[in-house]
């Protein structure tokens, strides 16, 4: 059996090794991100040569100037790739890290922008990843922008939403028309059913493929070599994900 | 070398106290110790986001503002107590975006007014911070708009090292983000593992992890002193604790209980 | 690891390059391989000031260009090249103040356009710098003129270390400014006394002093590679050796006869 | 005998130590200046306290980010007093360590400005001293200002020169009137010789003080404790000036 988790990961690092992007030499993980992180090593463990910068691992920190150095080398122009998320996220890539209500949240607070106002703009690509897919999270318009899609062109910008990547399938982006597009779904979604779970308008094709099944060799890699890599910092996650599995 | 007691007694009301998260050597002794010295209104700074011990003086009554990129338990999902003061009004909350909070003390650090920055146009925190200012990049010939933030001195900073010599030298290894800190603020409270017999700016291999006795007002001895959270290669996160913690503050009835357990019933058994 | 002969090779003609000062572990080393290698036209940076290694490349006609805040050999007194290259005119001289290189090393750092610093107004050294600007400070309500400095990112930044590892991390203890550097520049090719077998990351006590091997493209071996300025605690100054190239740098015969026997001589004898 | 290194390391201590002024609580000493490092050192030894912050010692180096620190800590406003010197020094307090002739110094070039530009501006006190004294270094105007002795309004600036210390004499600086005054004679010398060795004009008052001798606790404090503390820092200096006096 293979894990929700599992697929996600091996979504995203589907995303990661796009051909069509621009390359991912060196990818940056923030906080509380087990399934991007394992997306990461996945991309690592299959011999691509991609250097990890995990902000929140603690033996072997490769930061000595805590999360303002990832934020400095970001702004140099050294991190190729990030993920984001949000409370909500909107059809134009908007998110909110914020909360809903009056400001600053005073119908749901979520914990706040982190990083984002910033790394969503300095990154060449960034790649959207939220397991909730409900109209809840994917709006029409977000309640407050913590990080804008879409900016001017008299602001310094490098890039944008890549993708999203959900629970129930992978949506594109495409930012010269600031839309998405839903680019497959995950076993047991149908397109209708992702379009009632969804609150902004999007593309598709007549025919959306599947999210192709993880192969033997890349949950072999999860299950392996990854959770070891990871057992540090997700502790609680990979109890959850991979032990699950290796019981199963 | 001086309490805890005594050092969170020199904390006033209303003082702007700038911590560092759950990831970089908060002294969660000190934030204990400000709980049981009852101090109030104190205007907290996330350094650049907050946990447990922000969510703990916000639980405690002791705080009017927040200051911050993001308030968490990490894994243990949403600081309820934050929560909770946000949805009820009786905390101010100033929300910021990480390398803002850290460009801010830079520039305390350097001595200059601002400091710009990236990124930030066309967020909705920019409405809700009338400090930062939006300008035309003065070298530039082209349209490009750019952020400055101001500059940013805390009232006081404090933050959990492993150690300290009696020249109030403290060591806190790869932590270094603690030294903008220490640089940018007006006081600096620090508690710490043990003692060190030597000066640490005489060893090669421990002064590149010290903060110079220069910005460091007072250092106080608090054995664990970062417990729930993570000291370098000393100990490890207890999620258990945090997660505790986080069922228990559901209900400001239940954070009470264990306020009165975990705050003062350890100090009245110490 | 790389030849030291292969590191000067990957310098181009024309490169600025950015050497930390005597004080600072400038790779005197790779000064040296630059000048067997015939580099030409390079524009130096000192960071802040240079000293010895700087001195010896505008000797050797190695140099176009010097930004730097000062051109000195400290105790052993004025540069001689440095001072005969300015007289002939045969070198630009790109005077700063200290801070001010700091300070446009921090902005390439950070992603930003430029920094603001105090101070500068009113110096001669701005009427030279077409680059620096004056502007109101956009956040003052009062007459308050500051002096903008765009952000520089060297084309190398080289420098000596203690050790390096298999991952590229280096180690060169408290000297962590030449992290600014590092962060900063595009390329980074770093000498080193020794191999560290392990990760220098991985070690608490060593992590603090480490620059990761992120910033670092290629690492040499070169013994006693700052060599004649001191290197933390492995070696100190060596003040003859620097008065004795002082003494005979004052003509352009002695420094060619001092750059054969000390440059050429001991290359052809290893 | 005192050297006369000894009599300026006193007078210098003397105007650090000065009551009218500005409490000096943390002093700097930057490259290459043994006579107010000693001068500082004898102010600690006679046990006033006061932190020193010595940028070019080697081992116990108090800085972990080189110069750089030593410029934030004096624009945080930490240091208190900084020493200046200049290869030219004007009747306004300005500085030059640039050089003489066409820009940058095709007379004679100085090595450069240093911090000067930004020191100067941003300590509330900087003492000058420069040892030479003679028409060559203080000039009416010096030919190119690294650093000049006084602002506009609308240019921050915490302080300016207290005092100017030479082989000849201490001249005190009114910041107000932007001029110097005449204030003690080093033994042998007169109000008429250093008139005459003087390229600006200044103020004076019709009885000059002598400049007053050391006493033997501090050439005691120099020549013992206070020459063990500079021995790994600037050994010629101790070996030329304090090992003499042992000598002698």
């Amino acid at each position: 059996m293979i894990a929700l988790e599992e697929r996600l990961a091996v979504a995203l690092a589907e995303l990661i090794l796009d051909p069509a992007a621009p390359p991912a030499r060196h990818i940056a993980v923030g906080a509380a991100s087990p399934i991007p992180a394992a997306a990461c090593w996945l991309v690592a463990k299959r011999g691509h040569p991609v250097r990890l910068s995990l902000l929140h691992k603690r033996s072997g920190n490769p930061f000595t100037e805590g999360s303002r150095e990832l934020f400095d080398l970001t702004g140099q122009g050294r991190i190729d790739l990030f993920f984001l998320g949000g409370g909500q996220i909107d059809g134009q890539a908007n998110l909110n890290l914020l909360g809903t209500g009056a400001w600053p949240g005073g119908t749901v607070r979520f914990p706040g922008s982190f990083g984002s106002a910033f790394m969503y703009f300095m990154c060449p690509r960034t790649i959207l990843f939220r397991e909730e897919h409900s109209p809840r999270v994917l709006v029409d318009r977000v309640a407050h922008i913590s990080a804008p899609g879409l900016s001017p062109p008299d602001v310094f910008r490098r890039g944008t939403a890549q993708a999203l990547v959900t629970g129930r399938c992978v949506f594109s982006f495409d930012a010269e028309r600031g839309r998405f597009r839903l680019q497959s779904l995950h076993p047991g979604e149908t397109a209708a059913g992702v379009r009632a779970a969804t609150g902004f308008d999007y593309d598709e094709a007549t025919e959306v493929p599947g999210t192709p099944d993880p192969t033997e060799a890349d949950l072999a890699l999860l299950r392996g070599p990854i959770r070891a890599e990871m057992m540090e910092t997700y502790p609680a996650f990979c109890a959850r994900v991979f032990d699950r599995k290796a019981a199963a | 070398m001086i309490t805890i007691e005594a050092m969170a007694a020199s904390v006033p009301d209303g003082a702007m106290l700038a911590l560092p998260p759950d990831n970089s050597l908060p002294s969660v002794a000190l934030a204990k110790a400000l709980v049981r010295r009852g101090v109030r209104n104190l205007r907290l700074l996330g350094v650049p986001v907050s946990g447990f011990a922000t969510d703990l003086l916000i639980g405690a009554g002791c705080v009017a503002e927040v200051q911050s990129s993001a308030v968490s338990l990490g894994e243990a999902g949403f600081a309820p107590r934050f929560s909770a003061a946000i949805r009820a009004g009786s905390i101010v909350m100033r929300d910021a975006t990480c390398p803002a909070i850290h460009a801010m003390l830079q520039a305390a650090e350097k001595g200059v007014p601002f400091m710009p920055l990236r990124g930030l146009i066309g967020s909705d925190i920019l409405l809700h911070r009338p400090d930062w200012k939006i300008v035309q990049n003065p070298l530039s010939d082209v349209p490009d708009r750019i952020v400055l933030l101001p500059a940013l001195s805390p009232d006081i900073a404090a933050f959990h090292a492993v150690m300290a010599d009696r020249d109030g030298n403290v060591w806190l290894g790869r932590r270094r983000e603690c030294a903008t800190l220490a640089h940018a603020s007006r006081r600096v409270l620090v508690t710490v593992e043990r003692f060190f017999d030597g000066n640490l700016l005489e060893d090669e291999r421990l002064a590149p992890g010290t903060i110079s006795g220069t910005y460091v007002e007072a250092v106080a001895l608090a054995e664990r002193g970062a417990h729930p959270v993570a000291l370098l290669d000393e100990y490890s996160f207890d999620a258990e604790y945090v997660a505790t913690y986080a069922r228990a503050a559901q209900t400001q009835a239940g954070f009470d209980d264990w306020c009165a357990r975990e705050v003062f019933g350890r100090a009245v058994a110490a």
